[in-house]
């Protein structure tokens, strides 16, 4: 078929980025990873009865984060998108609050697994477990976006597996007939669950997508902040000037198994277990960093520091949070009176 | 205040409420310079222009997912679903979205939208564009089920509905579209949607039933009050979730005897529900069986008109459930 | 985007078409037109409450029938298939006994609205109303064939409006990560009963979305019989050869209202509605006949002629036949004991 | 014969109808390598290949929509659904496609298709991995919805539904895979699928349940039983759609109490029929209002342990249940 056309596509965009931008990135980055890593000693030792990790989709996230606007911008995100969630403002706290299922936890009140991110004060919107729901969510926000004439757009995001459900397809559909500003986010780490890639989808590139479309379709390498970022900085100039949505996949890579109930022994050969440490994007990105000169072994050694210092905080005050009172489960099914 | 059909009503609650609201949008398929299959659009694309009433892509999961999106924004949409037959692939977005969203964000989030959709049958409209869908949706927590049985309720239910903080669904009984008449105010107003609703009051035997139904147990109670005596009370639910508990208990404990009446199939149905609850908090006080009249357990109402008029609840059954009550 | 890509899809496939294939063509397209023609009269006459027609669809269809074998092959279709029914060996009589409810439909026994078709003694396979959920049983029917190592394949159709619910993109992802053998067709004509193209899509070709799933997708002008016949010889040839699916856009026109239900006229500009009928897939393919010498005018004539005579036979005999006796409403709900 | 876990004696049941009919095969998420998320089809990867166990794409109206096609070219297919939960988005194939295809083909045509899912909580599954969806498909002629509560009952019920020529969705206990054990033989055999099954007799108080509720209730009246002379009769209901309505009237009739207990909400549930089928049948036999017990009206079952447990039908609100209507 197309195949120069989506070559095009898929080669990382270039150009230049700001080193304050590049240090945004990073630091959300790694917040996420060292928060990640956290929630699964916590799960380890029986204290959070499950986790599903961001661990790869990191760098991906956090460009993206960075290419928005929190402040008017909306993300409808997905349960891997931890770091996406700290680029809009939410704390570890919040998230300690939720894996332990506390009463206070911002997500829900301790009614959903964790990783069910959601929170109206960040313009994060509350998220279920089925997947690809949230394509059209985000495709409902941006058309309100653009009947009020606002010039803010919606981010939402995707496992590669969630792109075969009907609702991926109706909200690009919708999203470029009525040019909404959206950008889709696909995270492509070649599973779903134990589901590979080839078992999935006929090509290997959901960002082919695009063209039944007519939108631009990107795939960046989710360990390239540059190419992240830059993609998402094109796509979010499109969104604001009325010219609708783009597609965007990070070629990212699953650091762990599905979640803390499943095995990826069974199923993924030992060999790329082992081999896709070695291209952790996290890793990759300070590489960049120290290459560049954007920041120095000591600015990142503080950086990390500075996260776990936080996290140290954050999880004690979360572990001091009462667990909800039983009869509260009846609570919030409608709207209470005032 | 005019004499109005029940489509003519739901067009003008919502023109009103449009006019009223600017948050307020429809989406659906046809919606536009068509009018909607059923006219129940007509004249308001004109009016309020292409965004505010727009066609959409033939995609219910679509209308309804990007309603929900929308909502959560701030706007108050209204989905319109061609036909209830063809809600079937929004379920998801209905069920495990629409009707979590509050519960799940521990009220952080809710999804004020409404959905309307056509049910019913008696119209030659065969399987698909005859069901009656509304039991499935009525098991759901968060949801609400209003099934307008006039035009006076339809417009006020309705106008309630989108000023309700929480998913409603608004089903409307095609064949009542005209056939349905009523006195309607010219101005706006609501009717509560979580009350039944006692349209005629009785001694010896309560009728609960709702939509198309309601009119037609009227006509045939009236016609036995005539012949003997005996004095009928009518219920008509029109909130199918939540259910109207103290209203049905009040009036089954009131008369003794008990007939519920709708045209879908019985099995785990509105009822079924009633029944239930009859059974529950009336137990002292029945004089005879719950009795339910429905339309038979087959797939749905079939084109042949033969078949067709087999499955209707008529007002010969009716009659016959009514006497065989009150003989017991 | 990829323009000059799907201007090369887009383009009738030349071709020369053996003159007996023409003929067949032809011959399945005016007993298609001539019964519709025919229950459209028996509609305004009150005898026949409901009709949606194929009329303008034609060529398209009785081309791609031409160029499977019914006896092995199967069809999947959907409500504007009246001519497709006929090259896979239903009658005249079949369809009036549908119109007018009658016991011995085929069909479906006077259950179903008129134009729901299904024959498994003729290999079509049932259908409803609700549009594109036969995507996914055509893939399953070829999914079938190809565990059962037969050769045969599925042919599924939809209009245009219908691709944009989720099973259509299921559907062809599905078929297309397993290339199962099935043609999906199209057909285009522009409209969902108002719905146009514009406010339904964002690009103006469905066969666009055959680069998403890596499969060819081609869009031939449904009143070219050789382009739709050899760009289904092509589909059917790589089918066999389990090379995959197929994506076939006819593009078509609807010359009559949605339904029987439906006036036009309230959406579809007068000037359209004039000239549509001046393209009739029909008239061109009589005057492409003609032209090459295939058929004279006494030919079309008697073709015609034979027709007419068939369905005015079957349409009496239809007439006779009795109504469904009502209790048997409740018959088949589930298999009955032998 | 050999002590069996619930999740054990259906991957048996697929394994022995696989080897035994060629036609049969399955298409899921995650039943290849993986062998499903519960294990369900350990092993049937490895032995019969990737034509027979299929990994499907992430969309359940996929899987629905292909294994229909299939049944209609003469194949066999069982779909797994990962979780009940996930079901919705195939709502349409199921209820619009599956289990009209006889009916509106006059019997042309039939949809031999098994849809397996696991339903139910206690297990920290939260709102998306808890529910109990059945009464929705109880309502819809032309599906058979089966739960078994035992694993005897599920290889033999599951071996039915695969040699049925009707679809049936086959609903498991997610918490029952590994803690329900029982007595399995070793070879194929099967148990009929539109059966209630008097798992317990007695003559005072009737319990009608189903799922993992039937091991439950049997504890829980045993230790009644031990402390006060009641003797309580136990109907494992298995088949709810169609309930046996023979059985549930003549325990009803015989006992004179009942209680029906189920996980899901009661409102317009299988609970409701139950209780409705009564009030028709059993009017002049009831010593006791019809009692329910089920989870609340809240939309699903909460993350948090102090939510859960309050959600869950426990053995101290079935001894209360029992109680109150002992005492009536
Ligand atoms: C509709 C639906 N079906 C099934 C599931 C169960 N499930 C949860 S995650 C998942 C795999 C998702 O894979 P992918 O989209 O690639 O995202 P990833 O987890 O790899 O980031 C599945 C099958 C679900 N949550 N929703
Ligand atoms: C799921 C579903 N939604 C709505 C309808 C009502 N409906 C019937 S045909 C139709 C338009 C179909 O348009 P298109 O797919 O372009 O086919 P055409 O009629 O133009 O051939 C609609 C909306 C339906 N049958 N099924
Ligand atoms: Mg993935
Ligand atoms: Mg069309």
């Amino acid at each position: 078929m197309s195949d120069t056309k989506t070559e095009a596509h898929r080669k990382g965009v270039q150009g230049t980025v700001a080193p304050e931008v590049l240090r945004q990135i990073y630091v959300t980055a790694v917040r996420s990873r060292v928060l990640d890593e956290r929630i699964w000693v916590l799960n380890r030792q029986g204290r959070a009865p499950f986790w599903i990790s961001g661990m790869g989709h990191e760098v991906f996230q956090s460009a993206v984060g960075a290419a928005v606007d929190p402040s008017r911008d909306w993300v409808v995100p997905y349960y891997r998108d931890l770091a996406m969630t700290l680029a809009f403002g939410m704390s570890p706290k919040d998230h300690f609050l939720s894996a332990l299922a506390k009463a206070d936890d911002p997500n829900s009140g301790g009614r959903q697994m964790p990783a069910h991110f959601g929170s109206h004060a960040h313009n994060i919107v509350s998220t279920g477990s089925p997947v690809a729901t949230q394509m059209l969510h985000a495709t409902g926000v941006a058309l309100a976006m653009k009947l009020r004439h606002t010039d803010a757009l919606s981010v939402t995001s995707l496992g590669e597996g969630s792109t075969s459900g009907g609702d991926f397809h109706e909200a690009l559909n919708f999203a470029a007939t009525h040019k909404l500003p959206v950008l889709f986010l696909v995270e492509n780490n070649g599973y779903a669950i134990s589901v590979p890639l080839d078992k999935q989808m006929p090509t290997s590139h959901v960002s082919d997508r695009a063209l039944a479309y007519g939108i631009p379709g990107v795939s960046v390498d989710g360990g390239d902040a540059v190419a992240c970022y830059e993609a998402a900085r094109t796509a979010v100039e499109r969104a604001r000037k009325g010219e609708g949505p783009t597609l965007i996949e990070g070629m990212v890579a699953r650091l762990t198994s599905h979640s803390s109930d499943d095995d990826e022994r069974r199923y993924r050969p030992a060999d790329e277990i082992e081999t896709v440490h070695q291209s952790d994007c996290l890793v990759r990105l300070e590489r960049y960093l120290l290459l560049q000169g954007v920041l120095t072994e000591d600015d990142l050694k503080s950086i990390r520091d500075a996260a776990v210092k936080e996290i140290d905080v954050d999880m004690e005050a979360a572990e001091q949070a009462p667990l909800p009172e039983p009869e509260t489960a009846l609570r919030y099914v409608y709207a209470e009176e005032a | 205040m005019a004499v109005k059909t029940l489509v003519e009503a739901i067009r003008e609650g919502m023109r009103q409420e449009m006019e009223n609201d600017d948050r307020v949008f429809i989406l659906g398929e046809d919606v536009g310079a068509k009018g909607g299959v059923f006219g129940a659009t007509e004249g308001l694309h004109a009016q309020f222009g292409d965004d505010r009433v727009m066609d959409s892509p033939l995609a219910e999961s679509c209308i309804v997912g990007v309603c929900i999106g929308a909502a959560l924004y701030g706007l108050r949409p209204i989905a319109e679903i061609q036909f209830q037959d063809f809600i079937l692939p929004a379920v998801d977005q209905i069920i495990s979205e629409a009707a979590k969203m509050r519960y799940r964000s521990n009220n952080d989030w809710g999804v004020p939208l409404v959905i309307r959709a056509p049910f019913g049958g008696g119209v030659h409209g065969a399987l698909y564009h005859s069901q009656s869908f509304e039991a499935m949706f009525c098991s759901v927590p968060g949801l609400k089920v209003v099934v307008p049985s006039n035009p006076y309720d339809a417009k006020g239910m309705l106008i309630s509905a989108l000023r309700d903080p929480d998913p409603v669904l608004f089903f409307e009984h095609k064949k009542g579209y005209r056939s349905l008449k009523g006195d309607v105010p010219d101005e706006s107003y609501t009717v509560p949607i979580s009350t039944a609703n006692v349209v005629q009051e009785g001694r010896d035997l309560t009728i609960f039933t709702y939509g198309i139904m309601v009119s037609q147990c009227q006509e045939v109670a009236a016609a036995v009050q005539q012949e003997r005596s005996v004095s009928i009370e009518i219920v008509d639910l029109r909130s199918l979730r939540p259910l109207d508990r103290d209203t049905i208990v009040a009036s089954a404990r009131k008369t003794g005897k008990v007939l519920i009446v709708q045209e879908a199939n019985l099995a785990v149905s509105i009822s079924s529900e009633v029944s239930a609850i009859i059974s529950e908090s009336c137990f002292e006080y029945l004089d005879a069986p719950v009795k339910r009249l429905g339309g038979p357990e087959i797939p749905a109402m079939p084109f042949s008109p033969p078949l067709e008029h087999f499955y209707l609840v008529t007002p010969e059954k009716i009659r016959t459930a009514i006497e065989e009550l009150v003989a017991y």
